[in-house]
C-alpha cells in the first residue's frame, strides 16, 4: 500500500506543489474567496475548450502539442473576416467557426505531416512550427490583407491602407456567447452555454476514446511498431489526431476571444498556446498521459496562481512587478519541471521494468 | 463508396449554404434616421428601432443607427402640427449594399424611407 | 553533373536557396539606390557581434546533447558579469575583459546546474532546455529589481531601487576591442579578430584527449561507453562550454551594440542563433568552426539585406516577418532530417 | 486427419550470392503439429518469412519453387495476405500493447463495433466499439486455450505466460485460423507453464489446427510433435514421424557435419594460475541474458565458449567490461574487481572486440587511424603530448599514423589511407581495424565476440592466425565467443558451451560432435566442473 500511496505522490507531485503555494499566497493577497470563485468560472468557461483540445494529440502518442498554436491563428482569421463584414451576434460567432473550419483542417494536416516526419521528436518540432507558421500568419494579415486580400471595415486596417491593426475590437461578438443563457447562482454569474459546449466537448472526447478510431490512437500511443503490424494506418491516423486537435483549438481560440471582447491579432494565439500547455501539465498531464481531470484541475491551479501572485508580489515585496515576473516564471519553471519530472519517471519504470525481469529470470532460472 | 462521396459533398454544400444564411441574418446594417421634413418638423421625436430603447432626435439632426439581420420595425413617436401626440409603426426590410434612411418628420407620407446604393 | 548533384546533395536545397537569395540582394542593391559597401559592412558587423554566440553552439552539439534551445541561461551569466563591470564603473578594454571575468563563474554554477538536469533526460534534451532558458530568464527579472545596484546609470532614475531595461555602456566599454584598428566602423577588426581566437582555441579542443573524447560521446555514446569514456561528465564539460562562450558572446554583441539590454530581451535569443549554424550546414549531432561562420554570415546577410532591398522594391518593411520565417523554416527543416537520429526530443 | 494444408516443393531462396535455403520439400497436414528444429542460422526464419510473405523476401528477389495452401499456390503481397489466409505467427519477443487489457489486445484491429449513422460521412472508423462483443470474443479465445486466465488484466501487470497465452490467443481468435507458427514458445517459460502450454497445442491440433513448433528443446518436440523436420545450413536433412526417432538422432542430424580435420596443434595447458574468476556472475543483455554462471579462465590459454544463439554467451563478455547491468563476483589476477564500471576493465589490461562491430566497436565517420588510436588515448594516454603541466593533452597526429600504419601492413587492411573513414570499409577490413584497435592496447586478457561473423574467408583466416600468433608470442589469453562450431574447435584450448544462461558443459576442441549438440540443445551436460 506504501508504494501505491508514494507512486500516486510522484505522480501528481506538480499539481501538490502548486496547490500548497496558492493556498499560502491567498492571504497574502488579500483577494476576497467571492472574487476568486467568480474569476475561476469566467476563466474556466474561457479555457477549457482550448485546454481540452490538447487532450486528442497526447492520447495518439504525439506529446503536448503547441500546434495548438495553429488552431487559435485560424479561429483568429475567422474573426477577422466576420468583424470586417461586420456579422453581429450569434450568427457572427458561427460563421467564424464555419470559416475557420477549412482553415484550422488544412493547418492540421500540414501539422500532422511535419510531425509525421519528426517522430522522436514532436514537441520540439511543433513548437518551432508554430513560430513558422505565425510568420507565414503574420505574412498574410500584416501584409495580405488589404491589399491582396479585399478589405472594406476602416476601423481595423492600419492607417497605410493594408494589414490589420493590432488590437481588434469584437464588439459585435463580445460577451454573445457568455451573456447569452446566465444562470444567478449565489452571488455568482455562470454562463451556462459556454459550459454546456465545454461539456458537450468532454462527452465528445470519453465517445471519442470509446470508438474504433480513438482505440486505434491509443495503441498507436503507447506502441507505434506494434499498431503498425497489426495493420493500423499509423501515419493517417496521427494526422487525423492533429486534424481534430487543430480545429477544437481554433472553435476554443473564438470562445476565448468572445468571452475577452477584443483580440490582439499578433501575440494572443502564442500566449495561449503556453497558458494551455502550462495549464494541463499544472493539472498533472504528462506527455503521454491527459485526461479531463488534468486539463479541468489544471485550469483552475494555473488560473488561481496567475491572479494571486501579483498582488502577493506587490504585498510581499512591494512591487506588482516582481509579482508579474514571478507569475512567467512559474509557468514556465513548471513546464520545465513537469517534463524533467516524466521524462525522469519514465527512466526510472524502465530500470524496474528491467531489474523485475531479470530478478524474475533469476529466480525462475532456479526451478 | 459513391454514397458517401455523394453524402460528404452534400454536407459541404450544406455547411456553405448555412454560411450564407448566417452571413445574410448576421451582417449589421447602417441605417440613417433624420428629422427634417418638408412642410413640418417636431422640434422633437422619438423612435425605437427593433424593441431596442427609445432615443430622441431633435428637429434637424441625423443620427446613424447599426441594425442586425433583414426584417426590421421602427416605432415614431411626436407632436404633428396641432400638437397631438401621434404613434407610428413601420416596416422595413434592410438589402445589402443599400443605404437607408428614416426621415422621422415625414413619417406619414410615402417619402418616409429612401433607399440608396451604399 | 556528377560532381554538381553530390555538390547539391551535401549543401542540401534550403541552404542553396537561401545563399542565392542572398546573392540576388546584393546584386538588386545597387538597382534599388543602395550602397554595396554600407549594406556589406552592414552585414559584417552584425557577423562580428553575432559569430560567438552562435559558436557556443558547438560544443553541445558535438557531445550529442543537442541544439542548446537554454542559451538565454549562458546570456544572462554574460548580462550578470557586464552589468558587474558597469556598476565597477571599469571603462574600456578593462570594462570589456571584467565583463568577462566576472561572467565566467557565472557561467560555470549555471553550465554546471543546467547540464545535471540534461544528463537526466537523455532524449528530450532540447525541449526541456527550451523551458529552463525560459524560466532562467523569467528569474533573472526578479533579480535585476531586488539585487543592490547602486551606479546612476544604471538604475531607475526616479524609483531608484532595480535596473533599466536598456543600459547605455557609452562611457564604459563600447567598441573596446576596435580601439586600436583604424577604419572599424567599416569593418569590425576587432570583433572578427576575437571571434577567430576563439573558434582557434575551440579548434583546438577538438584536438585535445578530451575533444576527441566529447566526439565520440556526440557520434556514438555505446563506442564512447565501451572505450571507458564517462560520457557524464563529458556531455557536463561540454554544456559547461556552451554556456561560458554564451556568455562571452551577448558580451561581445553588448560592446559592438552599445546597450545591455535586460529583462525579457533575451528571451527569443536561442532561435536565430540555432538558425544561423544550421543555415552553415551543420545537423542536429554534426557541427565545425565553418558552419559557424558561413551560417552567421548567411543569416546576418538576410536580415540586413531583407529591410533595406525590399522597402524600397515594396515599399513595406516585411524583414521582421521573413526573418521568423526564414530561421524558424530552418530549425524545421534540421528537425525533419534524418540526420539527427538518436537524440533531441 | 491427413487432409493435406500446406505443400511446399523445392523451396529455394538466395540473399545476393550466399544461398540460404535449398531445395527444400515439406508437407503439412491439418491437425498436425510439425517440430521445426536446426542450429541458428540454418535457415528456419528466413522459411517462416517466405511462408508469412515477409515484403524483405521479395525485396531480395523472391524465391524458387512453389509453396501450395490448400491447394492454390500463394503469393502473398504482404503479411496481412497470410493473415487472411489463416497463418498466424507468434514471435519470440512480445508484441503486445502494455497499456492494454488482454481483450484489448486479442481483438488489435479487429474490434468489432456498433453500427453508427455518422459512419457514412466520417468513414467506418467512427464505429463505437462494442466492447461486451470483444470480451466475449476474447473469453472464446481463451477459454479454446484451456487456460484460466482473466482478459480484463492489464498486459503489463501479466505473469509472462499468461502474455503467451494473450498472444496465441489473438492469432486463433482470427475467424479461420488454419496454420500457427509458434517461434521458441516455451524460451521465457518456467517448466510448469510450458507444461500447460504444450497441453494447449494438443488441443488445438485436435481441433484441426496445424502448429509449426520452432524450438531447440528436443525434449518437448519428442513430447508432442507428430512429425520433425530438421534443417541444416539451408538444407532439409530429414522429415519423419516422431514416433520413428530419438532425441539422440535429431542431434546427430542437426549437427552431424563431417568433422573437418583442420590441423589441430595441441598445446597442453599444465599451468593452472588462474587468471580470471566468474562467480554467480549474471548479465541483463537484452536477448543475451546471462543467469548465475561460474567459470575460471587460466592464463595464457583460449578459451572458446560455444552455444546456440540468445542462450547468453554473448552477455558473458560484454557483462565483464560492463557495457551491461551486472552482478555477482568477478575476481581478475586474485583482486576483485568492482563491476559495471567500463573503465576499470580497460586500465587492469582487459579489452572486448565487440560483436556488434559497426554499433558498438567503430567510429564510422572517424578515420581509420583515429579508430585504431581511440582506446589507447583515453585510457593509456599514448600518444598524447602534455603541454602546460597537462593542461592542454594534444593528441599527436604523426604518431597516430604511425601505429596506423604499422597495423594496416601487419594485418592487411585493404583501404586508400590510413585517413579513410572507417564507414566505408569492407566488413572484413572494419574486423581488422577493430583488431588493431585492440592490440594496440597491448591487453593481457582480449575478449573477442563473434570475430569472423559475415567476413570473407580470406580475413577470416588472417584473424584467427594473428589471434593464435598474439597468444603465443606475448602469451595474452583470449576467449573467443563464436557462433561457428568448427572454428572454435580449430583454435581453443576449451570449449565452455553456454546453454539457458549458463555453463552446460566444458570439453576439450577434439571431443565428439555429438557431444557438443547434446550441450547445446540442453540433454547432457556436465555442469561445467572440469
Amino acid at each position: 500500500m506504501e508504494n501505491k500511496g508514494k507512486k500516486i505522490l510522484i505522480n501528481n507531485i506538480v499539481p501538490i506543489v502548486i496547490l500548497i503555494m496558492i493556498v499560502m499566497a491567498i492571504p497574502i493577497s488579500g483577494l476576497s474567496r467571492g472574487y476568486l470563485v467568480q474569476e475561476m468560472v469566467s476563466r474556466l468557461s474561457r479555457n477549457s475548450f482550448l485546454v481540452l483540445s490538447l487532450i486528442i494529440p497526447v492520447v495518439a502518442g504525439m506529446g503536448l502539442n503547441f500546434g495548438i498554436v495553429l488552431g487559435a491563428m485560424a479561429g483568429q482569421l475567422g474573426l477577422i473576416f466576420i468583424t470586417d463584414w461586420r456579422i453581429a451576434g450569434m450568427e457572427g460567432i458561427g460563421l467564424a467557426i464555419l470559416i475557420s473550419l477549412p482553415i484550422a483542417i488544412l493547418l492540421g494536416i500540414l501539422g500532422g505531416y511535419i510531425l509525421n516526419k519528426a517522430k522522436g521528436r514532436e514537441m520540439i518540432t511543433s513548437i518551432i512550427m508554430g513560430f513558422f507558421i505565425n510568420g507565414v500568419y503574420q505574412l498574410v494579415v500584416l501584409y495580405g490583407m488589404g491589399n491582396i486580400i479585399p478589405m472594406t471595415n476602416k476601423k481595423i486596417i492600419l492607417s497605410r491602407g493594408y494589414g490589420i491593426r493590432n488590437a481588434i475590437d469584437l464588439k459585435n461578438i463580445r460577451q454573445v456567447l457568455d451573456k447569452s443563457i446566465v444562470l444567478k447562482v449565489g452571488q455568482f454569474t455562470v454562463p451556462f452555454l459556454t459550459i454546456l459546449i465545454v461539456g458537450a466537448l468532454c462527452l465528445f472526447i470519453v465517445w471519442f476514446r470509446k470508438t474504433k478510431l480513438g482505440q486505434d490512437m491509443r495503441a498507436i500511443g503507447q506502441d507505434m511498431e506494434i499498431a503498425k503490424s497489426a495493420g493500423i494506418a499509423v501515419e493517417r491516423t496521427r494526422i487525423l489526431s492533429i486534424v481534430i486537435s487543430t480545429v477544437l483549438a481554433s472553435i476554443g481560440q473564438i470562445i476565448f476571444l468572445q468571452n475577452i471582447g477584443t483580440m490582439n491579432t499578433y501575440n494572443s494565439h502564442e500566449q495561449i498556446g503556453m497558458f494551455s500547455i502550462a495549464a494541463i501539465l499544472i493539472g498533472g498531464a504528462t506527455a503521454t498521459k491527459a485526461s479531463i481531470p488534468n486539463a479541468l484541475g489544471g485550469i483552475i491551479l494555473f488560473h488561481l496562481m496567475f491572479v494571486i501572485s501579483p498582488r502577493a508580489g506587490k504585498e510581499l515585496v512591494g512591487s506588482a512587478q516582481i509579482g508579474e515576473f514571478f507569475r512567467v516564471f512559474i509557468s514556465y519553471g513548471v513546464i520545465a519541471l513537469a517534463l524533467v519530472l516524466h521524462q525522469w519517471r519514465r527512466e526510472q519504470e524502465n530500470k524496474s521494468e528491467r531489474k523485475k525481469i531479470m530478478d524474475m529470470q533469476l529466480s525462475g532460472g532456479e526451478k | 463508396m459513391m454514397k458517401t462521396i455523394f453524402i460528404r459533398i452534400g454536407v459541404i454544400l450544406a455547411m456553405i449554404i448555412l454560411g450564407v444564411f448566417l452571413f445574410i441574418s448576421g451582417k449589421e446594417h447602417v441605417i440613417f434616421i433624420e428629422n427634417k421634413g418638408e412642410k413640418y418638423t417636431p422640434k422633437n421625436a422619438y423612435y425605437i428601432l427593433d424593441g431596442e430603447k427609445e432615443v430622441k432626435i431633435k428637429a434637424k439632426k441625423k443620427k446613424r443607427e447599426y441594425a442586425k439581420g433583414v426584417n426590421h420595425t421602427i416605432e415614431i413617436r411626436f407632436k404633428d402640427t396641432s400638437g397631438v401626440e401621434k404613434k407610428i409603426v413601420k416596416e422595413f426590410k434592410t438589402k445589402m449594399g443599400k443605404r437607408i434612411t428614416i426621415n422621422t418628420a415625414m413619417i406619414e407620407s410615402d417619402l418616409w424611407l429612401k433607399i440608396e446604393e451604399e | 553533373m556528377e560532381k554538381i548533384k553530390s555538390y547539391i546533395e551535401t549543401m542540401g536545397w534550403p541552404r542553396i536557396i537561401i545563399a542565392l537569395f542572398l546573392l540576388s540582394m546584393y546584386v538588386i542593391a545597387p538597382f534599388v539606390g543602395l550602397n554595396l559597401g554600407t549594406s556589406l559592412s552592414d552585414t559584417l558587423i552584425r557577423f562580428g557581434m553575432n559569430a560567438v554566440l552562435v559558436l557556443s553552439l558547438m560544443p553541445m552539439i558535438y557531445s550529442g546533447t543537442g541544439l542548446n534551445f537554454g542559451l538565454p541561461l549562458g546570456v544572462e551569466a554574460g548580462l550578470i558579469g557586464a552589468v558587474i563591470s558597469v556598476e565597477m564603473g571599469l571603462t574600456g578594454v578593462l570594462g570589456f575583459w571584467g565583463a568577462i571575468i566576472m561572467a565566467v563563474p557565472f557561467a560555470f554554477i549555471f553550465g554546471w546546474g543546467y547540464s545535471q538536469i540534461l544528463n537526466r533526460v537523455k532524449g528530450g534534451e532540447m525541449m526541456i532546455a527550451t523551458y529552463v532558458g525560459f524560466s532562467s530568464v523569467a528569474i533573472m527579472c526578479i533579480m535585476w529589481l531586488i539585487l543592490p545596484f547602486k551606479s546612476q546609470d544604471m538604475i531607475w532614475a526616479y524609483g531608484g531601487s532595480g535596473l533599466r531595461t536598456t543600459i547605455s555602456i557609452e562611457n564604459y566599454w563600447q567598441g573596446a576591442l576596435n580601439k586600436i584598428f583604424p577604419m572599424a566602423d567599416k569593418i569590425p577588426f576587432g570583433e572578427i579578430i576575437f571571434f577567430g581566437f576563439l573558434a582557434f582555441l575551440m579548434w583546438g579542443f577538438f584536438k585535445t584527449k578530451s575533444g576527441l573524447a566529447m566526439k565520440a560521446v556526440g557520434a556514438n555514446p555505446k563506442f564512447a561507453l565501451a572505450t571507458g569514456v564517462n560520457i557524464d561528465k563529458v556531455r557536463t564539460k561540454s554544456v559547461i562550454m556552451s554556456t561560458m562562450l554564451a556568455a562571452i558572446g551577448i558580451i561581445v554583441y553588448q560592446q559592438s551594440f552599445g546597450f545591455i539590454q535586460l529583462y525579457l530581451a533575451p528571451f527569443y535569443m536561442a532561435f536565430p542563433a540555432i538558425a544561423a549554424i544550421l543555415i552553415g550546414g551543420a545537423s542536429v549531432n554534426k557541427a565545425t568552426v565553418i558552419n559557424v561562420m558561413v551560417g552567421t554570415f548567411l543569416f546576418q546577410g538576410i536580415l540586413t539585406m531583407t529591410p533595406s532591398v525590399i522597402n524600397n522594391l515594396v515599399k513595406t518593411d516585411m524583414s521582421e516577418t521573413l526573418r521568423i520565417i526564414i530561421s524558424n523554416g530552418m530549425i524545421l527543416y534540421a528537425l525533419t532530417r534524418k540526420g539527427g537520429k538518436k537524440n533531441g526530443k | 486427419m491427413s487432409e493435406l494444408l500446406l505443400k511446399i516443393e523445392n523451396l529455394s531462396k538466395s540473399f545476393g550470392e550466399n544461398q540460404v535455403l535449398k531445395d527444400i520439400n515439406i508437407s503439412i497436414n491439418k491437425g498436425e503439429i510439425i517440430g521445426l528444429v536446426g542450429e541458428n542460422g540454418a535457415g528456419k526464419s528466413t522459411l517462416m518469412k517466405t511462408i508469412f510473405g515477409m515484403p524483405v523476401i521479395r525485396e531480395t528477389g523472391g524465391y524458387g519453387g512453389s509453396i501450395k495452401f490448400e491447394g492454390k499456390e500463394i503469393d502473398f503481397k504482404s503479411p496481412f495476405d497470410a493473415l487472411e489466409a489463416g497463418i498466424g505467427m507468434v514471435h519470440q519477443e512480445f508484441s503486445l500493447i502494455p497499456g492494454f487489457e488482454a481483450t484489448e489486445n486479442i481483438v488489435l484491429n479487429r474490434e468489432s463495433t456498433k453500427n453508427s449513422f455518422l459512419e457514412i460521412l466520417f468513414g467506418e472508423r467512427i464505429k463505437k466499439l462494442d466492447s461486451l462483443e470483444m470480451e466475449a470474443r476474447a473469453g472464446i479465445a481463451v477459454g479454446h486455450l484451456g487456460v484460466k486466465m482473466d482478459p480484463k488484466t492489464i498486459i503489463k501487470e501479466m505473469p509472462v505466460a499468461h502474455k503467451q497465452f494473450t498472444e496465441i490467443a489473438r492469432e486463433i481468435e482470427r475467424e479461420n485460423t488454419k496454420l500457427l507458427v509458434l517461434d521458441e514458445p516455451t524460451a521465457v517459460l518456467t517448466e510448469s507453464e510450458a507444461e500447460i502450454l504444450l497441453q494447449t497445442m494438443k488441443r488445438l491440433a485436435n481441433e484441426g489446427i496445424s502448429i509449426v513448433f520452432i524450438t531447440h528443446r528436443l525434449n518437448e518436440i519428442m513430447k508432442i510433435s507428430d512429425k520433425v523436420v530438421v534443417l541444416r545450413d539451408g538444407i532439409l536433412i530429414k522429415e519423419v514421424e516422431t514416433k520413428k526417432t530419438s532425441a539422440h538422432e535429431i542431434t546427430e542430424w542437426m549437427i552431424g557435419r563431417s568433422f573437418s580435420e583442420s590441423e589441430i596443434i595441441k598445446k597442453v595447458t599444465e599451468n593452472k594460475e588462474i587468471l580470471l574468476k566468474l562467480d554467480k556472475l549474471w548479465v541483463d543483455m537484452p536477448g543475451e541474458t546471462v543467469k548465475k554462471l561460474d567459470l575460471k579462465i587460466y592464463k595464457g590459454e583460449i578459451l572458446g565458449i560455444g552455444g546456440m544463439a540468445g542462450q547468453g554467451k554473448l552477455g558473458i563478455a560484454n557483462g565483464i567490461m560492463g557495457l551491461y547491468t551486472t552482478g555477482g563476483k568477478l575476481t581478475f589476477k586474485g583482486k576483485n574487481l568492482e563491476l559495471n564500471k567500463p573503465k576499470l576493465p580497460l586500465e587492469n589490461g582487459v579489452f572486448l572486440v565487440s560483436e556488434d562491430r559497426k554499433g558498438v566497436g567503430l567510429l564510422l565517420d572517424g578515420t581509420i587511424e583515429d579508430n585504431i588510436a581511440y582506446p589507447a588515448i583515453q585510457i593509456k594516454n599514448e600518444f598524447v603530448k602534455r603541454y602546460m603541466g597537462g593542461l592542454i593533452e594534444w593528441v599527436d597526429k604523426k604518431d597516430v599514423e604511425k601505429n596506423a600504419l604499422k597495423y594496416i601492413k601487419k594485418l592487411e587492411i585493404r583501404c586508400i589511407s590510413s585517413k579513410q573513414t572507417a564507414g566505408e570499409l569492407s566488413g572484413g577490413n572494419q574486423q581488422k581495424v577493430c583488431m588493431a584497435k585492440a592490440f594496440t592496447m597491448r591487453p593481457e586478457l582480449l575478449m573477442v565476440s563473434e570475430p569472423t561473423r559475415g567476413i570473407d574467408v580470406g580475413a577470416k583466416k588472417l584473424v584467427l592466425e594473428t589471434l593464435r600468433e598474439y597468444n603465443e608470442k606475448y602469451g595474452t589469453t583470449i576467449i573467443i565467443t563464436s557462433s561457428e562450431l568448427e572454428e572454435l574447435r580449430g583454435i581453443s584450448d576449451r570449449i565452455a558451451i553456454i546453454t539457458e544462461g549458463k555453463v552446460a558443459g566444458i570439453l576439450p576442441p577434439e571431443a565428439d560432435i555429438i557431444k557438443f549438440g547434446e550441450l547445446m540443445v540442453g540433454i547432457g551436460g556436465t555442469d561445467g566442473k572440469n
